[in-house]
């Protein structure tokens, strides 16, 4: 695995956001890589910077946040040094978006047809009649009944589930290399995210597409994912192989989030059980940040921990983890 | 369909309560003749006049006879023009129709370019000037902007003609004049509603494709941005005729405005009932029309 | 972020451009047809020799119709003119001169005998035949809802004695009937062309014997008319087209002057002379009108200007030169008398001149017992006469300090009407009234009987008796006497207090030749282009 | 009281974050300042004619005298003066006419959108009526024929706009009609007034004050429109002195242009005041 291609190689980003109350960092020191055809999730309570991140992937931040320090590897080229125009040749193209709110995400006076075939005509050199037939073989493709009637449907005329597979259509429409889901199944009826799991999943085995999963919800990490990123107040705080994660968490709000999530068919309510909330942007402790709601905390979490290797693939930033290990395992 | 029906269904009670507003006030106000005679004629004159137009009857007479003829079409002779008042205001209504129009075009030209700069660059310097020059064309009074206009352009420049319809040039500065309150309105308002729709997640969608930042604002944002534009027109359109009842006026324009102050002024009251109604109908067709665009370019609405 | 701010700038400078465009080939288009209809004067002046000549005028308001005796505005009758000819005319001087007439007499003080020239035609070829004077006269005097019928109704009758000779007939003898000929009442109607079309066809299609032919009239925006070709006197030589424009808004009708779109202007003030004369190529003129401003007075007993003493006081009290010089910048003329010079029965000696003594007028209030300051209540039309706000205001503040408080009470011109004929304008009103046919019969005949709208309560019995007298006499210099006589009564006892005679003012292109008339008429065959 | 000064210091600091909002105020604030003591500032007596000092030009020219700082109008009457009581009528008369329409139709709007039904169709079709027109043309139509002086232009303005407030409030009510502690109040038998007055005009206040700012503004720029078409009030507003001066733009400029100033700003003022209460009292409202 080490030696499979590399597709993203994230290092060092850091993100801030430059609000009235002074300049916010959202996204603190955070590394990691996306092999070839490899599916990554990355996973964290809402305000943990894993939006921002894949945001920052993108370069979609909005005007105020801004990248100030890292690079991003993607496929040989640094991505924050990329003009705007090269950086639109490979949005779309290149990284696609599936994102969480299918109905709002989708412009709702457009045909889903035209909305589809957009990226097509942006991206590549088809005629219209070519880049229709492509969506509407898209369109059967994500398990969409009847794609030429939905091809001139409006977005609100479609059921939740149909949104998201519009959108994952439009993500696919370009073949990219790299398809980042944030949320994807969020909003979705439980039944649903599962069929909706599947065509993601399926779909990026057979095309060969890598994909960044955005989510806060184990469960679906347990679906889909290869490997899983912990994110913690902007930072990465573990990162493994999705076994060692759910058969091994090392970092104590992994465990945490683990604890907390009950069966798969509860998943909205999960993380209300970890004491207290993920500290804000604007006050974040010194030291460890997951000091104060942390069960294990000792004077050493007061310094910063550093993002460790201790087995094979295995990061975890805590200065307990050593002990974590002897005492539990 | 069925709403369609339904709405004008709704016009025709609107359209009596205006018969009868319209009635009683021109009955509370003065007598007509004495505007119509000689100013050296004699009270005798004056009384054959009154029974020779039938202002010597019963109201209540009146309003029936007056109702009646309304339906057909039929105001009265206009006592000025010694001719049926309606042909007269129809005349009219091409003029002020083109006026209207392309007001409208003009208002639309200028605030979309500067009501989606100035969401675009918020809080910039740029977005504080097109506020402020919105605001000030809210607070200049009509009559006084097309004079000032007037004295720029076609006195000291000499570029665009003073006064008059007749080329396309004629209507560059009566439009402007009408446009300008309206232009500002849809500024200020496309301002808020793109700042609203550059929010939304489905321009985040539409950046992610990899479209410019151009294209996102223009094809996505736009359309999004300018369906409730469509609502705040219909409902200028009232103010924007009573504008350019002034710019007529101003700019010699022969259109309804113009006959319509000029028959007040003579208190021709055929002609300024007809004025009214006719108006009327104007904007409630405008508005009505805006209503079925409305349900027509927004496809979250149906309209069956 | 730039690019798309470029992007819009490049937007708004196409827009631009495409309307610059748009309207460059509308220019062009005009440009092309500029032989056939081209109407802007300022083309005309730039225009070679062989090209259109037109002549551009702009009037503050529409005309009212072409039923031509069915109106009482001089802005109508002053387009009206060059379509229709009347049977006499005043000439610029004013005297009154034959028009369509070849020869009249009177045969008896009931009875004149008249011929028409012969070989005049209408614009649609017919000649002018006796019969349609009788058609057009005896439609005026009997027509009781026409507004010229009650200048005409003296005609009794006209009788037809061959084509070209008639004769008519007035109830009673009327020394004023030439002078009531040479007005719009006079204007001939086509009788063959009306009965053969229908009356509607001729209100949209007039046709008439004047110097012009009617080509079209766009309500509210223009009247265009062109020579006549078979005119009796010649066709009009050096102008091919007249366009009447209707611009309500003085300053756009003099911003029209200054940047060539028009020729002539008509209703201007004497401040707007300055601005025009300032400018290369268009110049103000002036010339007397027939206007006369003045303040009626309520002679009702409840009313303290019943009082003589109060009424000369007044008089007294109002500087007319500060008004005729200051206010209307000397474009008045001061006068004690409505009837001036021109105007058959005028008196020189109540012409150009004026009484002012304030302390005089402080005194007189004292004997009248309104030494503590008297309240007056004075009714003016809004902005309906010439400065007529600025002028009341300033004799309020002259009023003011020989104690009297005048309260202008402005009101819109018909609800002006309603209350001077009621009689319920408070003490005092303003207006300003002309005389269309130069005769003192008109001006001075509300002092004399109860015909006077304004119930001003005005009596006295040498006054109405003078006035019968002279209504019918054809002793022209008696008469003469008798109208001179009641001015001076009507000086002394004040039922109005004279004010000024106004003049009219005009701007004139330099590239016409215009003299402006007395009686406010457009004679454009007496105009030149150069 | 003294949680009233705290109120009033909270919306004092929230009207200095907004710098537009604040503008806004001070604008306002000197215009009703001025107006309120229009008779201790004027220099001189607006009705005094001095035909010596006819068109003098402001002070700061050639020929402008000291004591006539903005010049004089053509009878020598002191503009300066002129302008600062014509900004107490003008004021007045925008302030009085929103209040005619107001109490005409926020009772409608109250009780249209609350008891729904005929009497809210029946109020509706007035209102479309009502929309139909104009507002300038019902004023010119109603003061042309009838004697056109303040109260009447503040009776008819009040009357042809009360429209606006009878919409708002009815969309208003309607919304709130379906919020729970309506419903509990009707459930509970609270009589129907009791809801309309103590439970729902309350609610619908932030909106009203809002549309009435702007409606002042409104009101002042109809007011010089009419006196321009010849039928204005006549006294001595900011729309009379401009429409009057118009005649002397080329010569005397002064005359007309610091009475448009004057209107321009005010109005200017109270767009970004009204603008800051909506965004304040009203932050979803967008139009």
């Amino acid at each position: 695995m080490k030696e499979s291609e590399v597709l993203l190689e994230v290092k060092n980003l850091k993100t801030h956001f430059n609000t009235i109350n002074g300049v916010v960092p959202s996204v603190e020191d955070v590394s990691f890589y996306i092999n070839k055809g490899e599916k990554v999730a990355i996973v964290g309570e809402s305000g943990s910077g894993k939006s921002v991140t894949s945001l920052s992937i993108m370069r979609l931040l909005s005007e105020t946040g801004k990248i100030i320090d890292g690079s991003i590897h993607f496929c040989g080229r640094n991505l924050i040094e990329l003009s705007e125009k090269d950086m639109r040749k490979i949005r779309g193209n290149e990284i696609a978006m599936v994102f969480q709110e299918p109905l709002s995400s989708l412009n709702p006076v457009m045909t889903v047809g035209k909305q589809i075939m957009e990226s097509i005509l942006l991206h590549q050199k088809t005629r219209k009649q070519n880049a229709k037939q492509q969506v509407i073989d898209l369109l059967n493709k994500v398990g969409i009944p009847r794609p030429e009637k939905v091809f001139s449907s409006y977005p609100h005329l479609l059921s939740g589930g149909m949104r998201q597979r519009v959108m994952i259509a439009m993500a696919l429409s370009c073949q990219p290399k790299l398809i980042i889901a944030d949320e994807p199944t969020t909003a979705l009826d439980v039944t649903i995210q599962a069929q909706i799991l599947s065509i993601l999943k399926e779909l990026s085995e057979q095309e060969e597409v890598a994909i960044l999963l955005i989510t806060h919800d184990l469960g679906v990490v347990a679906e889909v994912a290869d490997r899983v990123i912990v994110m913690y107040a902007g930072q990465v705080v573990e990162q493994a192989e999705i076994f060692s994660i759910f058969d091994y968490p090392k970092h104590p709000y992994t465990k945490a989030l683990l604890n907390s999530t009950p069966k798969l068919d509860f998943s909205q309510t999960e993380l209300l059980s970890i004491e207290g909330t993920v500290p804000s942007p604007m006050e974040i402790p010194t030291g460890c940040r997951f000091y104060d709601r942390c069960d294990f905390s000792s004077e050493i979490c007061k310094q910063s921990p550093e993002l460790k290797e201790i087995t094979d693939g295995h990061q975890v930033r805590c200065w307990l983890v050593e002990e974590a290990i002897d005492n539990r395992i | 369909m069925t709403y369609i029906i339904k709405k004008l269904f709704q016009i025709i009670p609107v359209l009596f309560i205006i018969s009868f507003v319209v009635f009683i006030f021109v009955n509370v106000s003065g007598d007509p003749v004495v505007l119509m005679l000689p100013e050296d004629a004699s009270n005798e004159e004056i009384k054959a006049m009154q029974e020779s137009l039938g202002l010597d009857k019963p109201v209540i007479v009146q309003y029936g006879l007056f109702l009646s003829n309304v339906m057909k079409g039929q105001f009265g002779q206009s006592f000025v023009y010694k001719q049926e008042a309606l042909p007269i205001v129809l005349e009219r209504l091409p003029a002020t129709f083109e006026l209207m129009i392309a007001a409208i075009i003009i208002s639309i030209l200028i605030s979309i370019p500067l009501g989606v700069l100035s969401a675009i660059k918020r809080n910039t310097f740029i977005d504080l000037f097109i506020s402020g020059t919105s605001v000030l064309g809210k607070a200049m009074p009509n009559f006084w902007l097309g004079l000032m206009l007037m004295l720029v352009f076609s006195v000291y420049l000499q570029i665009l003609p003073v006064s008059s319809r007749g080329s396309l040039l004629h209507l560059v500065l009566p439009a402007i004049t009408t446009g300008t309150a309206m232009a500002a309105e849809l500024t200020r308002m496309l301002r808020s509603q793109m700042l609203d729709v550059l929010h939304q997640d489905y321009m985040r969608t539409a950046r992610s494709k990899g479209l410019s930042h151009f294209s996102v604002v223009y094809k996505h944002g736009l359309r999004n941005s300018l369906l409730p534009v469509i609502t705040l027109i219909a409902l200028n359109i009232s103010t924007l005729v009573g504008g350019a009842l002034v710019t007529e006026v101003v700019f010699a324009w022969p259109g309804i405005g113009q006959l319509v102050i000029s028959a007040v002024h003579a208190r021709d009251m055929a002609v300024v009932q007809a004025c009214i109604f006719v108006i009327a109908i104007f904007v409630i067709g405008a508005n009505f029309l805006a209503d079925i665009l409305y349900r027509v370019v927004d496809p979250r609405i149906k309209y069956r | 972020m730039k690019k798309t701010l470029m992007f819009m700038v490049v937007l708004c400078g196409l827009l631009i451009l495409s309307l610059v465009a748009c309207s460059n080939a509308e220019e062009a288009n005009v440009d092309q047809e500029k032989t056939n209809t081209e109407e802007e004067g300022k083309e005309v002046s730039e225009s070679e020799q062989d090209q259109e000549r037109i002549l551009t005028i702009a009037i503050p308001n529409d005309i009212y119709s072409f039923d031509i005796h069915d109106h009482n505005q001089i802005d109508t009758e002053a387009v009206h003119i060059n379509i229709f000819s009347y049977l006499l005319t005043r000439q610029t001087d004013m005297e009154v001169e034959p028009d369509l007439l070849e020869s009249y007499e009177p045969v008896d003080d009931v009875t004149w005998a008249m011929s028409l020239k012969e070989g005049i035609t209408f614009h649609n070829g017919d000649p002018l035949t006796a019969e349609d004077v009788k058609f057009t006269l005896e439609r005026v005097a009997n027509d009781d809802t026409l507004q010229e019928h009650g200048r005409l109704k003296v005609i009794k009758e006209v009788k037809i004695l061959n084509d070209y000779e008639f004769e008519i007939i007035t109830d009673g003898a009327q020394p004023t009937l030439m002078n009531l000929l040479s007005r719009i009442g006079s204007g001939i109607l086509p009788k063959n062309y009306i009965e053969e079309n229908g009356w509607d066809h001729f209100l949209s299609n007039p046709i008439g014997t004047g110097p012009f032919k009617f080509v079209e009239w766009r309500r509210d925006d223009r009247i265009i008319l062109e020579p006549y070709e078979n005119y009796f006197e010649g066709r009009v030589q050096g102008i091919d087209q007249v366009v009447f424009r209707v611009i309500p808004e003085v300053s756009t009708r003099i911003n029209e002057l200054l940047t060539g779109g028009v020729d002539i202007v008509t209703d201007l003030t004497p401040d707007d002379m300055q601005r025009i004369n300032a400018q290369e190529g268009v110049s103000a003129v002036s010339a007397p009108s027939q206007r006369v401003g003045f303040l009626g007075l309520h002679h009702g007993e409840e009313h303290p200007t019943s009082d003589p003493k109060v009424r000369e006081a007044i008089e007294l009290a109002i500087d007319n030169e500060a008004i005729t010089k200051q206010i209307l910048l000397g474009e008045a003329t001061p006068t004690r008398t409505r009837i001036t010079p021109g105007n058959f029965g005028a008196h020189p000696r109540l012409y150009n001149t004026y009484l002012y003594d304030p302390n005089r007028a402080k005194q007189l209030l004292e004997e009248a017992g309104y030494g503590d300051g008297l309240e007056l209540t004075l009714t003016l039309a809004d902005n309906h006469y010439l400065k007529a706000n600025e002028i009341n205001e300033v004799i309020a503040s002259m009023l003011a300090q020989v104690g009297i408080d005048v309260n202008i009470q402005f009101v819109d011109w018909s609800r002006f009407l309603e209350l001077r004929n009621a009689g319920d304008y408070g003490q005092m009103y303003f207006a300003v009234y002309g005389n269309s046919i130069f005769d003192s019969s008109i001006g001075l005949q509300e002092f004399a009987s109860n015909v006077g709208w304004d119930r001003a309560s005005y009596r006295n019995e040498e006054v109405t008796e003078l006035w019968e007298q002279a209504l019918n006499n054809m002793n022209f210099d008696e008469r003469e006497e008798q109208y001179q006589r009641i001015q001076e009564i009507v000086a002394e006892e004040r039922p109005k207090i004279y004010l000024y005679h106004q003049n009219e003012v005009y701007g004139v292109s330099d590239d016409v030749i215009f003299t402006p008339r007395t009686d406010s008429m457009l004679v454009i065959k007496d105009m030149r282009m150069q | 009281m003294k949680t009233n000064q705290l109120t009033f210091l909270k919306w004092l600091k929230m009207l200095g974050s907004s710098k537009t909002g604040s503008l806004g105020a001070i604008i306002i604030l000197t215009v009703t300042f001025t107006a309120s003591f229009a008779s201790f500032i004027a220099p001189h007596d607006v009705y005094e004619v001095n035909l010596n000092a006819a068109s003098l030009p402001p002070s700061w020219m050639d020929g402008g005298e000291s004591q006539y700082v903005l010049g004089t109008d053509r009878l020598g009457r002191d503009l300066f003066s002129r302008v600062i009581y014509g900004s107490q009528i003008s004021l007045l008369v925008g302030i009085s006419a929103v209040i005619v329409a107001g109490v005409i139709g926020v009772p409608i709007g109250l009780i249209s959108g609350y008891y729904g039904g005929f009497i809210d169709s029946f109020f509706m079709r007035i209102v479309d009526a009502n929309i139909a027109i104009p507002v300038i043309l019902i004023a010119l139509f109603v003061l042309g024929f009838l004697n056109p002086n303040l109260i009447m232009f503040i009776l008819v303005v009040g009357v042809a706009t009360w429209y606006t407030y009878a919409r708002v409030v009815r969309s208003e009510v309607l919304s709130l009609k379906e919020r729970e502690f309506i419903k509990a109040a009707r459930v509970t038998g609270v009589r129907n007034s009791v809801i309309l007055i103590r439970h729902l005009l309350p609610n619908v206040t932030s909106s009203v004050i809002v549309v009435s700012t702007l409606s002042v503004a409104t009101t002042i720029i109809i007011e010089s429109s009419l006196s321009f078409l010849g039928l204005g009030p006549k006294a001595i507003t900011w729309g009379a002195l401009l429409s009057d001066g118009r005649d002397y733009l080329a010569t005397s400029w002064w005359i007309a242009t610091f009475p448009g100033i004057a209107i321009t700003i005010t109005v200017l003022g109270i767009i970004l005041l009204g603008d800051w209460l909506r965004d304040v009292l009203d932050p979803h409202s967008h139009v």
